[in-house]
């Protein structure tokens, strides 16, 4: 299995938002202007790939070893938790700005899905360590260009008269359903 | 043995963190009230900037740090007043005096003319760009709506006549519509405000009977009548004085334009 | 203070957790292909949200403030080990489908949003309502989901084929990208149909 | 010479057979002029004469109150009826002169031909333009002692002479160059004598072939040893936008927000051109310009020396009136000229055109959302994105307006012209400029 | 003065050019296209086409409530590029629930005409693809026969799976395929009246097809390249379904880069992919990288200085 692969797939043809439906939340909350997106998403790649990290080394050292594999969900929340907490004490300090932009959903990156999401899957995959590294990295990314895509529409679509019933979370599902229909196209085009 | 491990590992994991917080909490630690989320939770988050702040939160921090007085949410009115009062442990300062908008022009399409006819973005702002307004009273309402748009509580309606109309359920006295307004025709009285005189145009009576049939004229017929000298003429154009007035009547009744509102009874009938 | 069967019918309409709040969307699109996929998740989940809320709701003033979200996450990752188990151990089949969805009702805004707006600061009575509201909001729009797209996306409902054998179903439903435009539809009819009821 | 353009610009219907042909004749001098005190870009004039006063043509009325503002002169002889705000081509009252003609046309003693140009300083020449009241005749009506005036840094080395005249209808330079092409060319001499400008640019769009022919033959006639060059160029609105002229003739580029003194340029109307002229030949003052009275809704168009103060009604009436279908009423030409809600306006320095639209130029069409088409991208002179300035503006997004440009825009209105929307591009534009330029003040 | 004169923003002159004009000039650049269709395949391609224009119009009709059936023309333009899409004959319900589709999901939600993100009749295509992918594809493709007018004809995969069309008959269109795309002649006419009547600019379909050839190139040799331009939808979606002016960007540069973007899309999932096809994608997802594109190439001011930063 190759590294380019993991890389292809994971941002495109396996998006974790279109087509794996983790991180929908903050997907739907923060893609509203592109630089907090962006700075959302810099946020995700980072933590993700940080307690992707943490968690695969205890899931690999501590619970598999003790047969304890029916632990790796307490484990790895707390884990995630105080990572995250951690990254939020140190970017409110280092940088405010920032901080400031992603507001709320700091916190809320605790319980986004797909950090989560994506250390269980690297379990289940049964990826080595530097797979992955790779994969979290990936998948961040393709969280990034997903919500940065969808800030771009949104914010064109702020200047538009449309159905108040349809503004904001509804036209945003929606246009996150064609978008996925177009990343479908890159199914295939590298085998797992 | 098992259940050993469930625990030395969990609880292990829990005491890493718990003293890695710990210890990030002193390291990174940043000062912050935590009255001030707190009062963001009580103001109605409508951003309308009535309290001459950036929104909502930008006011709480404010207040919080003593340099907004606690009485400047004008939507919230006392009762938020009182709450914030309560989180900062300070007396009660609001009063209870209610304000709301209200229209201070009656010239409707069919009663006050055009000048020339407007053709272009509709919006009353973008309209005054033009030789001043179309309307032939240069202080009359365009009814082309700025105001609905802007209003924060959707208290505002663009009615038939092309005046707007004041739901004053709604209205919370916020004031962004009296902002908005390029000709001041709207303006935020205080509810208590029993009669006022619905016309905002300055001119001579001779320039207004021209151009409006419902415009006050000046004639200070009210001013004579009343009995408590609560109105005042200014700038061509009769004032109503509301802590004089005692709501007699007598202006209404003495008015050649039939002109004078009862904002009592505006009420009444909503 | 709201009654208590206010406080439980919020939770199905005034503040439905996945067409009001918004919440818990993951699951809602993910797993919602079938409706007994749909409705699986939605018990699952409300089993997580009653167990949580009881338990936070007991320990109120136990928990101290400052660690009390990493206390909460703890709690119900707890409850969802223990779903994880019976799921796999009764219904296996329903277990594979829901798949990386059961871990992460750990991370469903519902129940740490409910632990940290409601069971904290409420008696342990109503914290039981409110979950069982809030859970039952959440378990059927994620049934009617279902539903919607059993129906048109495979011609069933619960399996029960309904629209026959000549009916050729519309694959867009069963696939992601039929989930977001499925939901996305729908809830703008639902803020369509909440603001003619007037319940905002 | 080949023919040089810019990048965008838009093709109209020039409409200019109405008056192309039509020499210019002086129209009938009114029995009471309104001269406004505001006639410049830059500070209003402070009336100098009282009620009462007797006045002489060319007599100055108004002394300008600051640098940026040029004096105001009486354009009848006549006495001072009275001073008070009247209706403006802009839109607000301002203060007016108002004088009834006495129908002698006595002139002021004071207008006195100067030395010949040889024998000017450069400072005498700033001196005569300030004296005579010269403004930018195009319609900016920017002060011409201003723009002779440049920062000690900066030498000109071009000036150029705008005879381009890109804004359809109006034919009032065309006219002056064919018919007084050798002013044009003693105009431009003395423009660059007084900046000491080694190079003159007559920029005549090749729609009009007669007024190159005729400014080719007055640049050969002219003596002086001037370096001066007629450039036909390409026909395109905005041809005759200052920063497009200079880009086509010269190939600079004046940065977003600068004069064309950063590129060392200066740029000058031909009616500017023929108004200096008379300065220096004749001592007259700024009175009197070319106006071109025209369109579908006038029944007699035609060019025409209008006084300073003339009701447009008077020369609509020496035109023979209006058309039955007449509904617009347009001071200066159809892409940025300013309708005016009345006839009782007066004509002012910066009346280049009174234009007629009839109702099928009128027709209030609705506005259709914006389909990104993207022609007002492509024919935007400015390189902004109008389409989306437009957008942000109607809804209120001032910081995005700005960031797609709206700062920039010069209002050409080739927008607006182009959008098969039809939406009020130039319009909303306006809206963020002001909007903007309000909280940047803050 | 007795008569209200107007008054209004400058410029007080306006160009003929409104929308209307430009959704008939759309629907006679599409003329040759639709009459090489029904050349080829006979009358079922012309119900096909009318349904999908009926069912089109009749929905945009309805959410509208404006009474006019034809309004401005973008509707009968969606609908008639949809079934330049789908093949000759598939059933008649799936033309017309892709048409309603398109028009509902693809414009209206967003607010109707121009407010759209992605191409609506690319989007009633997708949605149908992936509901209905037997009825779009493979073995429902008729080989065309001219002048046939007939409507059972024998089935034939498409030249992108075979590989054994020769140039020729991609260029005139005597091949299988959706209803719009194997005629290369027709659509280069109608792009032709297009370019003349100033709505497509360049930058989009030779960004995109240039690409395209280049792929082709290295893939296979000159001719390889040729065979990837003229066969299957390039064409179609270079020239109508790329430069729909709602859902492309505007700046000169945005429009190359989108035509590049739909180019290197396509070419991976036609010589990567599982799918013989990725136009329908390919512009897709370059739609929704739209607004990017548009922010990211805000061309530069007149007299603008390059800024260092």
């Amino acid at each position: 299995m190759n590294l380019l692969a993991i890389i292809f797939v994971a941002i495109l043809a396996n998006n974790i938002v279109l087509s794996q439906f983790l991180g929908i939340c903050p997907y739907l909350g923060v893609s509203k202007r592109i630089e907090t997106s962006i700075g959302m998403g810099m946020a995700v790649i980072f933590v993700m790939t940080l307690s992707a990290i943490v968690t695969w080394l205890i899931y690999n050292i501590l619970l598999a070893p003790f047969g304890l594999a029916y632990l790796r969900t307490i484990a790895f929340i707390l884990v995630i938790a105080g990572l995250v907490q951690l990254v939020e004490m140190i970017l409110k300090k280092t940088n405010p700005t920032l901080f400031q932009a992603l507001g709320i959903y700091l916190p809320l990156i605790t319980t986004n899905c797909a950090i989560l999401g994506v250390a269980v899957l690297n379990i289940d995959a049964g990826y080595n360590i530097i797979e992955t590294i790779i994969y979290a990295i990936s998948t961040g990314i393709g969280f990034t260009l997903a919500m940065v895509i969808m800030a771009g529409i949104r914010e064109r679509l702020e200047l538009v008269n449309m159905s108040g019933f349809v503004r904001g979370a509804a036209v945003t599902l929606v246009s996150a359903g064609i978008l996925s229909l177009a990343f479908m196209g890159f199914k295939g085009i590298v085998t797992l | 043995m098992e259940l050993v491990m469930s625990f030395v590992i969990i609880g292990g994991l829990g005491l890493i963190f718990g003293g890695l917080l710990a210890y990030a909490a002193r390291r990174f630690a940043v000062e912050e009230d935590p009255r001030v989320e707190t009062i963001t939770d009580l103001l109605p988050g409508a951003n309308c900037g009535a309290c001459g702040f950036a929104g909502c939160s930008s006011f709480a921090e404010k207040v919080v740090a003593g340099q907004a007085p606690v009485d400047s949410c004008v939507p919230g009115g006392k009762k938020v007043s009182d709450n914030i009062c309560e989180v900062l442990g300070l007396e009660s300062v609001a009063s209870e005096d209610r304000k709301i908008a209200q229209v201070f022009c009656m010239g409707s399409k069919d009663i006050a003319p055009d000048k020339f006819e407007y053709q272009g973005v509709r919006d009353c702002k973008a309209a005054m760009m033009y030789s001043g307004g179309f309307k032939a009273c240069t202080y009359g309402c365009l009814g082309l709506g700025t105001c609905v748009e802007v209003c924060p509580f959707d208290a505002l309606s663009m009615g038939e006549n092309g005046l707007p109309k004041v739901d004053t359920d709604k209205c919370t006295g916020c004031g962004v519509c009296a902002k908005a307004c390029p000709r001041n025709v709207i303006r935020i009285i205080s509810a208590r405000n029993v009669k006022y005189v619905p016309c905002n145009s300055k001119d001579r009576g001779k320039v207004v009977r021209e151009s409006c049939e419902v415009g006050c004229i000046a004639c200070k017929a009210c001013v004579k009548a009343c009995p408590n000298e609560a109105i005042t003429v200014e700038n061509n154009l009769a004032v109503i004085d509301s802590a004089k007035c005692d709501s007699c009547g007598k202006c209404i009744e003495v008015c050649k334009r039939q002109i004078i509102k009862d904002l009592g009874k505006v009420l009444a009938v909503k | 203070m709201s009654t208590l069967a206010q406080e439980f019918s919020k939770g199905i309409f005034k503040e439905n957790p996945t067409f009001r709040l918004l919440l818990g969307m993951c699951p809602t699109l993910g797993v919602t292909t079938l409706a007994f996929y749909g409705f699986g998740m939605g018990v699952s989940t409300l089993f997580v949200l009653l167990c949580s809320n009881i338990v936070i709701s007991v320990l109120r003033n136990a928990i101290p403030a400052k660690v009390r979200i990493p206390a909460y996450i703890l709690i119900i990752a707890t409850f969802v080990t223990i779903v994880d188990m019976v799921l796999k151990a009764f219904v296996p089949d329903l277990h594979g489908a829901l798949g990386i969805f059961i871990p992460l009702i750990v991370v469903n805004c519902i129940i740490l949003g409910r632990a940290e707006a409601f069971a904290r600061k409420n008696n342990v009575g109503r914290s039981i309502i409110d979950a069982l509201g809030m859970g039952m909001g959440f378990t059927i729009s994620l049934t009617v989901l279902g539903i919607i797209r059993e129906l048109f996306g495979s011609g069933s409902i619960f399996g029960v084929n309904i629209l026959g054998t000549s009916f050729q179903p519309m694959g867009l439903l069963s696939s992601p990208p039929g989930a977001f435009i499925t939901l996305g539809i729908l809830l703008g009819l639902c803020n369509f149909a909440f603001k003619r009821l007037g319940i905002e | 010479m080949s023919e040089r353009t810019f990048v965008g610009g838009i093709h109209p219907s020039y409409f200019k057979d109405y008056t192309a042909g039509i020499p210019i004749a002086p129209a009938r001098a009114p029995s009471q002029v309104i001269i406004p005190l505001q006639q410049n870009i830059g500070a209003p004039c402070e009336a100098i004469v009282q009620v009462g006063d007797e006045v002489k043509v060319g007599q100055k009325i108004g002394e300008p109150k600051g640098f940026v503002s040029a004096p105001i002169h009486a354009s009848v002889s006549g006495k001072v009826s009275k001073i008070e705000p009247f209706n403006h081509s802009m839109g607000t009252p301002v203060m007016a002169v108002f004088i009834e003609n006495d129908g002698q046309d006595t002139p002021f003693e004071g207008m006195k031909p100067n030395k010949s140009l040889e024998e000017l300083t450069a400072e005498e020449i700033k001196a005569i333009s300030k004296e005579a009241g010269l403004v930018g005749l195009g319609g900016a009506t920017f002060p011409t002692h201003v723009k002779l005036s440049p920062p000690p840094d900066i030498q000109i080395d071009t000036v150029i002479i705008n005879g381009a005249e890109c804004e359809p209808f109006l034919t009032a330079d065309h006219r002056l160059m064919v018919e007084r092409a050798e002013d044009v060319v003693f105009g431009l001499q003395a423009f660059m004598k007084a900046l000491g400008a080694t190079r003159g640019i007559i920029g005549v769009e090749d729609n009009k072939p007669d007024a190159v022919s005729s400014m080719r033959k007055a640049v050969a006639d002219a003596g002086g040893g001037y370096n001066i060059e007629i450039q036909p160029l390409h026909t395109k609105y905005p041809q005759g936008a200052e920063k497009m002229l200079i880009k086509a003739t010269t190939g600079r580029e004046v940065p977003p927000g600068a004069l064309p003194m950063a590129v060392n340029v200066v740029n000058q109307n031909t009616g500017t051109a023929i108004a200096l002229a008379e300065a220096i030949k004749l001592g007259k003052s700024l009175y009197e310009r070319v106006v071109t009275v025209t369109g579908p809704g006038i029944n007699k168009p035609g060019n025409f020396v209008v006084r300073n103060g003339t009701l447009i009604r008077d020369l609509i009436e020496q035109c023979g009136g209006l058309t039955p279908d007449a509904r617009k009423l347009i001071l200066g030409g159809p892409m940025m000229g300013f309708a005016q809600p009345t006839d009782e306006i007066p004509a002012i320095k910066g009346t280049s055109g009174v234009l007629l639209l009839t109702e099928e130029f009128v027709k209030d069409v609705p506005i259709a959302p914006c389909i990104k088409c993207g022609k007002c991208v492509e024919v935007c002179p400015m390189n902004l994105l109008p389409n989306f300035i437009g957008s942000a503006s109607e809804k209120n997004v001032m910081d995005l307006a700005e960031k797609y440009g709206a700062m920039d825009c010069f209002e050409c209105g080739c927008c607006t012209f182009t959008c098969p929307a039809k939406r009020p591009l130039v319009q909303w534009i306006r809206i963020a400029k002001g909007a903007i330029a309000a909280s940047r003040k803050k | 003065m007795e008569r209200k004169l107007v008054v209004s923003s400058s410029p007080h002159i306006k160009s003929p050019e409104n929308i209307q004009s430009i959704m008939v000039d759309v629907l006679i650049a599409l003329f040759p296209v639709a009459l090489m269709a029904v050349f080829l395949f006979g009358f079922r391609a012309l119900i096909t086409m009318v349904i999908a224009m009926v069912a089109a119009m009749a929905t945009e009709a309805i959410i509208l409530r404006k009474g006019s059936f034809f309004g401005d023309g973008s509707a009968a333009v969606t609908g008639l590029l949809l079934a330049m899409t789908l093949p000759p004959a598939p059933p008649w319900w799936v033309v017309a629930i892709g048409a309603v589709v398109a028009i509902a999901i693809g414009k209206h939600i967003y607010g109707g005409l121009g407010n759209n993100i992605f191409n609506p009749a690319l989007v009633g295509r997708a949605i149908l693809f992936v509901s209905w992918g037997t009825h779009l594809s493979g073995s429902v493709w008729l080989k065309p026969v001219p002048f046939g007018f007939t409507a059972d004809a024998v089935s034939q995969a498409s030249p992108l799976v075979t590989h054994d069309a020769s140039l020729g008959d991609l260029f005139i269109g005597t091949v299988s395929g959706s209803l719009g795309e194997t005629s290369a002649l027709a659509l280069i006419i109608g792009a032709i009246w297009l370019f003349y009547r100033g709505h497509i600019d360049w930058r989009i379909p030779g960004g995109y097809i240039g690409i395209v050839f280049i792929f082709g190139l290295f893939a296979g040799g000159f001719s390889m390249g040729l065979y990837h331009v003229l066969a299957g939808g390039v064409l179609l979606g270079a020239l109508f379904m790329a430069t729909d002016m709602v859902t492309s960007p505007v700046t000169a540069n945005g429009k190359l880069i989108f035509g590049l973007g739909c180019g290197v899309i396509t070419m991976l999932i036609r010589l990567f992919g599982t799918m013989p096809e990725g136009v329908t994608f390919a512009i897709l997802l370059m739609n929704g990288l739209t607004p990017l594109i548009d922010n990211m190439t805000l061309p530069k001011k007149f007299g603008e200085v390059k800024k260092s930063a």
